[in-house]
């Protein structure tokens, strides 16, 4: 049986190698169509990501009813944590808050000429484990007393937050769509190096060899052609990503490219798993169709 | 050991290339098939190995009705019969050793059998020399040597051989049958298609004739040309 | 000349039928890097569509020193328009801009309850034709007289301004790449029809055809192979792409998706251009390959 | 016509396919070419049409240093020399009369002419009926047959021919041998490498024989080997 295997196995590696060119344009299209798949992964995750964080990180907003001491504060900021639902809440005492706004709006409102006294309530900002449930928390927070009123994020940060959600699922789609694009592309290059070898099939058959004699090297030469293509785009995905992080980084600072080790790995391993699987669909699926057609 | 009966061959394109053939080739027999070019000599051993499955009538291979094996039972028919092929069908990539053992892992053999039983078919048709060499570095005549070597590699009951002296001179023609007579000597059936005159006047054995794919003689210890023998 | 040019159409063609599943299994591969192609076309123009949209349309802000008459503003608004590099400017009048602040900030500020009168200037919205003029533009808007002071628009909007170049820039150099990636998966295709077929050109060569006899005929087939994946996978395009529009319209109101018929005729005919230039080439390129390698 | 001078030819894996062959034939002669399987003979025919080019030596075929031909002068040589190749090199996607056309079409023959040309080629070969046949569907003797025609159809001056009755039976093998002989007379260089004895004997032409890649015999009025010629 393993001596059987490694005869199988040694018949890829001596067919790949005298089919040398055809080995070499195969394992390029591979490469091609996996670089593109995994290029296209990590820029879902990216743009998702980026499209995240230009939104607040806020769900929702609760105003203080009267100005607060830090105890009271902090106090009704644990009352909102534990909320069901609630991720985080964060004070942002009256004077901050004050301070915030007339940072931000110096250039529009003249309020400091005709208002004296701080305008804004005490504000806690509530992020949630799970938007959905926005308005059953929001009900809740508004029972806290202290807390007169409860608001939404703002109108373009929600409308972010639909985006997100919508390039989430679109770029899911697309994933999927790329992978069966990429599928077909595999295993129509992989068919072509079978059909370019029909002759070949044709005569083992003639003399002897059973289906399964046949397909085995081809399924091998097929995983063989599939590893080094990943492999080939792996390195190539790493380097040009890590060329671009670098530059994206310093040209848009304010932007959070996706550095994260483990997820990368997982794109990584995701290509080189797709990359195999494909190999070897494509090796079945050609020389089988090959098969089938005499008898 | 091998039986046609009423055997009819229409090829997809309509050309009729066998009509009724009723023949009964023993176990121990040595049998000529000879005919003109297109005569259906081809097209008969085909019949045998299953590369064509006839139109009309019955093949019978060693007690199998060829017809009826599936395409997972046909590899088991054609290990037991060593075919020389008319066009040689070499695997392109490969050399001329693993060529012929290739005949022999289909089956499973053991690798230390597989060296020595291949250098023992190369050496019957001297062709030794040429072990490593790939088919596209062969003559007509070491391609056809190598054909011959893998059909008979692994000792078949029954062995075809399609015009096997074609691109053989005089000398290693007359060498090659010899080689098959030994082998048919071993209780192996060998039927030998061919144009040479005089291998089959030479030989004395028996001698099917077609003639556009019909059978037109059949004879014990015939000779290439009706006419001749009767002359004789 | 003719006769010679319809000797090797009709070849082409022969040959294209009579390697009927080697021509469909390429068609299927051009096909589906084109779809690849012009979906990452649609949807670059798409996104960046939609990132600027996101920002509001307003490059400066200018606030008047005191209250206007309508005559006045309609003024000031014409003397704006007026600078080079303004594309358009806008006036809010003082009224509607504390309606607005008002509605927009309801939940968060108590202004009413401790101001009275509007505290908000007459203020002018400015689009520039070129961005990159803004710094000057805002100098001689600030030289008119009744306008006090001029602003930038806020953070964020500028945040999605860079990003909206980003994503321009980006995708170009996508765009680029992908159509690289694409010659290249073409060419591999066609390369390993031109390799199946070597005897053939092998053969041709013995019997005394030149090698632009020879070239011909496989260049013609992969203008053809183009013609026939770019013509399916514009179908396919279309009527996805259509789909898509009317799914995501209804669930994302607010996003505008890109609809111009010119402009999506473009992406069409530049997939069409590159099928069959990416045919063409690969032709010429594998036959010319196969060719170069004896003598 | 066709002149050697000196020409060995090792080929590239190592193997010594001819050495030191001098030879001269003359614009209206008709010679064999004998020896066994591996003799160098193919390799020698290879050489004039410039599919393999001498080691060492000279080629000169109509006045042209076959040698210094450069890669876009060579098809205009292989014009002029009709080859029947060993094993037949047909278009495997076309069909019989396509093949025999492409060796037409290629010298931009018109089209008016093409078709008569072919007709007639293909009847001489007694192949019409196969017009419309693809080589995968045609015998050995018909494949065979057809690679005649491709070689004879545009009046060469000259005409090799390999084994050109390997797989033909006697006495269509005579026909042909017959038609090369009348082409010959119409002005044509026809040089053929054979086995096939009583074809050699028969027609009493040059001979030069071949063994391990040396010229070893060259006789006017010749037979297939040597020393019956003596017996004779
Ligand atoms: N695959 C095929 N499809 C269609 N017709 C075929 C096929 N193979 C052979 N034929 C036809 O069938 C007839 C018999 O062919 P076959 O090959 O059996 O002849 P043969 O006796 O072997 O001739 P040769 O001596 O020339 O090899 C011929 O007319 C041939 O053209
Ligand atoms: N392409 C090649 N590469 C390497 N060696 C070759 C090649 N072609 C032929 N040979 C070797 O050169 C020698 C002469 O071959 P050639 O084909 O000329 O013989 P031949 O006289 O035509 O024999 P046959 O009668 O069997 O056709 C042989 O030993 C053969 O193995
Ligand atoms: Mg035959
Ligand atoms: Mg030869």
């Amino acid at each position: 049986m393993l001596s059987t295997l490694t005869f199988f196995i040694s018949e890829s590696f001596i067919s790949l190698r005298r089919n040398g060119l055809m080995t070499m344009v195969a394992v390029g299209t591979i490469t091609v169509s996996l670089c593109i798949f995994g290029f296209f992964l990590l820029s879902i995750i990216n743009m998702s990501n980026i499209v995240s964080n230009l939104g607040t990180k806020v769900d929702l907003v609760a105003y203080a009813s009267q100005p607060l001491t830090d105890t009271e504060a902090e106090n009704v900021r644990l009352q909102i944590s534990r909320i069901d639902g609630v991720k985080e809440a964060k004070w942002i005492s009256k004077d901050k808050a004050w301070k915030d706004f007339k940072e931000e709006f110096s250039d529009r409102l003249k309020l400091e000429e005709i208002v004296d006294s701080n305008p804004l309530p005490d504000t806690f900002f509530v992020k949630m484990l799970n938007p959905e449930l926005s308005a059953k928390v929001s009900k809740e927070i508004a029972r806290i007393s202290l807390i007169e009123e409860v608001g939404f994020n703002p109108n373009l940060v929600d409308k972010i937050e639909t985006l997100v959600e919508a390039f989430r699922i679109g770029g899911l789609m697309l994933v999927f769509l790329l992978s069966l694009a990429t599928l077909l592309i595999v295993v129509n290059t992989i068919r072509l190096t079978v059909l370019a070898r029909e002759t070949e099939i044709v005569i083992m058959r003639l003399v002897g060899a059973t289906r399964s004699f046949i397909r085995w090297p081809f399924i091998i030469e097929g995983i063989i052609l599939g590893m080094l293509g990943s492999g080939i785009s792996i390195v190539i995905i790493k380097f040009t990503y890590e060329a671009i992080i670098v530059r994206l980084q310093n040209a848009l600072p304010f932007v959070t490219l996706f550095t994260n080790h483990f997820w990368i790995g997982c794109v990584y391993f995701l290509v080189a798993i797709v990359g195999v699987l494909l190999g070897m669909l494509g090796g079945y699926i050609s020389v089988n169709k090959q098969l089938k057609e005499e008898n | 050991m091998i039986q046609l009966i009423g055997v009819t061959k229409t090829y997809p394109n309509g050309v009729g290339a066998l009509y009724d053939i009723n023949l009964h080739v023993g176990k121990e027999e040595f049998m000529f098939i000879v005919g003109p070019s297109g005569a259906g000599k081809t097209t008969l051993l085909r019949m045998l190995y299953k590369e064509e499955s006839p139109t009309m009538g019955e093949v019978i291979v060693d007690r199998v009705k060829v017809n009826n094996l599936t395409a997972e039972q046909v590899p088991y028919l054609r290990r037991n019969i060593g075919v020389v092929f008319q066009d040689y069908k070499l695997l392109p990539k490969r050399t001329v050793y693993e060529n012929v053992a290739f005949a022999l892992q289909v089956t499973g053999t053991p690798h230390f059998q597989v060296r020595r039983r291949v250098m023992q078919a190369l050496e019957l048709v001297a062709l030794l020399r040429k072990a490593n060499s790939f088919p596209d570095e062969l003559s007509g005549g070491e391609k056809q040597r190598t054909c011959i070597a893998r059909a008979i590699v692994n000792n078949p009951p029954i062995l075809l051989a399609d015009e096997p002296t074609g691109s053989l001179d005089p000398t290693t023609s007359w060498d090659i049958i010899q080689l098959l007579d030994k082998i048919n000597k071993r209780n192996t059936t060998v039927l030998v298609a061919t144009h040479n005159k005089s291998i089959v006047d030479g030989m004395k054995k028996r001698v099917v004739a077609l003639e556009g794919g019909r059978m037109i003689r059949d004879q014990q210890l015939g000779a290439y040309s009706g006419e001749r023998l009767s002359n004789a």
